[in-house]
């Protein structure tokens, strides 16, 4: 297993004085990442609950023809 | 069997238009397509015409599967759309003999015909200053000119007045009499076509 | 044999209206000057300065002014329907689209190469720039031409086209701008600038020989 | 010809498939980036020129790499679709593509936060660089092509077209850029070097590439099944899936 290449956490932390650098750019590519992630799964979340909501709205409206007697059919 | 076509359906924007949707076309045959608005009629032709691809099912021209004789089908055919295919800047003339350099129609005396569709001294005028109902007649020219069998028309009868119309049903009654045949969409009722006249309902699906 | 006859019915077509509708081709032409004159407006007028800037300048201009053509290139078939009946009688679309490519380049093209004289006079080019200039809008513009033809055909039936068009077809424009301002910054120089040139030639035989098949593709597509 | 990849033209089969693979990818991908982000960041010597500021390579050159890898799968993708006809493939193309723009994102600016402290400025138009945001020009465009339509079919095909055409330009435009590159820029502004990778820095960085590949399979799968939903939702399995609850929550 290769050594802890740093002293102390602190020096882990300032990283070679390029701590800035070096923490922003991990720190927004997992941001970027992880909201991909997120957002993928909403989409599918968001996607199965329209569908709900449009097979309930098809239902009703079956439930609404026939409860009416059939309109007479246009010609 | 001219043309058939079998377990037809179509899905526009998620939505299903219609499903197992058959229709045989022999010669002399008239084919109106009817349905409510919405009902997927201006689709079906469109997937007749070749011009669309059918989610599901087949089309045959003379028995052959439609993928196979694309160009034979397409000779055969003549498609007047929603869209009038009639260009605003150019004259009703302009307009025939562009249509005619790119079917390589036989030459016809087009001021003649233009006046027998009752356009007559309308012949030069860019076609965008003529009414709907002109514009709808320098469409229907064509079906003078081609020599095609299967005429594929989506409401033909628009905008035309009684006149237009009647002439134009006798000038079907003439196209089915020489073995040609026709496919259409109307909310017209067609006295003059009851002999060949046969209907395709396409109910409205949710 | 319907492919010349659809072409030239085409070419024939769009050159009659290109000839009724004025406007289709002086309105590019325009902003290709107005578009020119703003850089020195906006960079400051030092003759040295726009000497050094031009050959971009020239070309930004020229790569804007044609996509501004492009979006109207099928839009008003579309609209008519006359790409519906195109398709559907299985007429050699190739054709069409070879022949409105070669009326929209002389509509955006050809007026560019003519009216560059007066942007030697503008900006100031030297003698051997200017001539660069010539060679590269000569070689360029029918690039341009087909890009902007394939952007157009992929945009048909959206619904923002504009944007979208030049959203879409801008980066394949940039390998273009680069060689085509490079040769003419070369010619300034007074050194010669015949490897650029060849790579655009290059460049604009890769396109002839792809893109109008991918231009059909996209109108079948956008009609169907 | 390639009768393997028939059952995955079934859009219900592919559906089952990509969820299983989703399932394995997804925590493999996740873990294994952790891996090399933690043995790159703390485990591997300093190199002697740049300090620390060049272990952002562990994510830079893995983000750009895999923004190219991307765009290639997509046109091929493309191509699947276009030649054996098969739609699936092209519904593909708007899963991958917003994975290969964030994945630019990522090379963008990681690559210009490893810049600075060398050139000075945030943003170097240097060749890679500029070569990168060019990509992420031409992931915008493909994925506002996708949207720009009121029928999603047709808004796959157009886009699918122009990942074909893009992948045809992506080397033009690599090489002109490149060649623009040296054009302008003096030999004076060093190119950020690639640092000399002794072995003990290359671990981390093959983990690091192979977490990137992991997790673009693993997202894919998961936009493809969105993707896959979104078009067959009037087919009666889609229906099915929606009545019980959600149940991979993955």
């Amino acid at each position: 297993m290769p050594k802890f290449n740093f002293a102390s956490f602190a020096d882990f932390l300032a990283m070679g004085n390029y701590a800035l650098y070096v923490w922003l750019s991990f720190g927004l590519t997992f941001v970027v990442l992880f909201g991909l992630w997120f957002i993928s799964n909403r989409q599918q979340q968001q996607f199965h609950q329209q569908l709900r909501v449009r097979i309930a709205r098809e239902a009703r409206v079956r439930q609404h023809q026939s409860q009416q007697p059939s309109q007479v059919q246009e010609p | 069997m001219l043309f058939n076509a079998t377990k037809l359906s179509c899905v526009r924007q998620d939505r299903i238009l219609f499903t197992d949707v058959d229709i045989q076309l022999s010669a002399g045959d008239i084919l109106q397509i009817a349905g409510r608005n919405g009902a997927g009629k201006s689709s079906l032709l469109r997937i007749l015409a070749g011009l669309s691809e059918p989610s599901e099912g087949a089309l045959r021209f003379q028995g052959v599967d439609l993928t196979k004789c694309h160009d034979d089908y397409a000779a055969n055919l003549c498609f007047i759309g929603h869209l009038s295919g009639v260009q605003g800047q150019l004259t009703a003339l302009e307009n025939l003999q562009f249509w005619r350099a790119c079917w390589q129609l036989k030459p016809a005396d087009d001021w003649q015909l233009l006046a027998t569709l009752g356009l007559a001294g309308l012949e030069d005028i860019p076609c965008q200053h003529l009414s709907a109902g002109q514009q709808r007649r320098v469409s229907l020219a064509r079906l003078w000119l081609t020599p095609a069998r299967i005429w594929i028309l989506d409401e033909p009868f628009t905008a035309l007045d009684q006149s237009a119309i009647g002439q134009l049903q006798s000038h079907f009654q003439q196209h089915c009499a020489n073995g040609g045949a026709i496919i259409l969409t109307t909310h017209q009722p067609l006295p003059m076509l009851a002999a060949q006249l046969r209907q395709l309902e396409l109910e409205y699906r949710w | 044999m319907s492919i010349a006859a659809v072409f030239m019915a085409t070419f024939r077509r769009d050159l009659r209206l290109l000839a009724r509708q004025k406007s289709d081709w002086l309105n590019p032409l325009f902003f290709f000057l107005v578009v020119l004159s703003l850089f020195p407006l906006g960079i400051g007028a030092k003759p040295n300065l726009l000497r050094e800037i031009a050959p971009g300048i020239i070309w930004i201009a020229a790569l804007l002014s044609v996509l501004l053509g492009a979006e109207r290139l099928f839009k008003q078939d579309y609209r008519d329907g006359v790409l519906e009946q195109l398709v559907s009688a299985r007429l050699p679309l190739p054709a069409y689209v070879l022949a409105k490519m070669a009326a929209s380049w002389c509509a955006s093209g050809l007026p560019l190469i003519i009216v560059s004289p007066l942007l030697a006079l503008l900006l100031g080019l030297s003698e051997s720039a200017f001539v660069a200039v010539v060679a590269t809008l000569l070689l360029g513009t029918p690039l341009l031409t087909l890009l902007s033809a394939l952007g157009a055909a992929l945009t048909l039936s959206a619904d923002k086209g504009g944007i979208l068009l030049a959203l879409v077809i801008l980066p394949f424009y940039i390998p273009l701008l680069i060689f085509a301002s490079a040769a003419v910054e070369q010619a300034a120089f007074g050194l010669p600038y015949g490897a650029q040139l060849a790579i655009i030639a290059a460049m604009l035989c890769l396109a002839l020989a792809l893109v109008p098949f991918a231009v059909f593709k996209a109108l079948k597509l956008n009609v169907g | 010809m390639f009768k393997w990849l028939d059952p995955y033209a079934k859009p219900q089969r592919l559906y089952a498939v990509c969820g299983a693979w989703q399932r394995v990818l997804m925590p493999m991908a996740w873990l294994t980036l952790l891996i090399g982000v933690v043995w790159g960041l703390g485990f591997t010597p300093a190199d002697y020129q740049q300090g620390d500021s060049y272990r952002i390579i562990h994510i830079h050159v893995p983000a750009a790499i895999w923004s190219m890898g991307a765009y290639s799968s997509m046109a091929i993708a493309a191509f699947i679709a276009l030649v054996w006809q098969i739609k699936v493939a092209q519904w593909a193309i708007g899963a991958i593509a917003p994975i290969g723009a964030c994945f630019t994102l990522i090379a963008l600016f990681t690559g210009s936060f490893w810049g600075k402290p060398m050139w000075g400025t945030w943003w170097e138009w240097d060749a890679r660089l500029t070569s990168e945001l060019i990509l992420l020009f031409l992931y915008v465009g493909v994925i506002a092509l996708q949207n720009a339509f009121a029928d999603r079919e047709t808004g796959d095909k157009a886009a699918s077209l122009l990942a074909m055409v893009g992948v045809v330009n992506l080397p033009i435009i690599h090489f002109s850029v490149e060649w623009w590159n040296t054009l302008h820029q003096g030999a004076s502004i060093t190119k950020f070097a690639k640092p000399s990778i002794d072995p003990s820095m290359l671990w981390p960085l093959l983990i690091c590439m192979l977490a990137f590949a992991l997790l673009l399979a693993a997202l894919t799968c998961l936009r493809l099944r969105t993707a896959i939903l979104q078009h067959e939702q009037h087919r009666s399995w889609v229906r099915d899936l929606a009545e019980e609850p959600t149940d991979a929550k993955v």
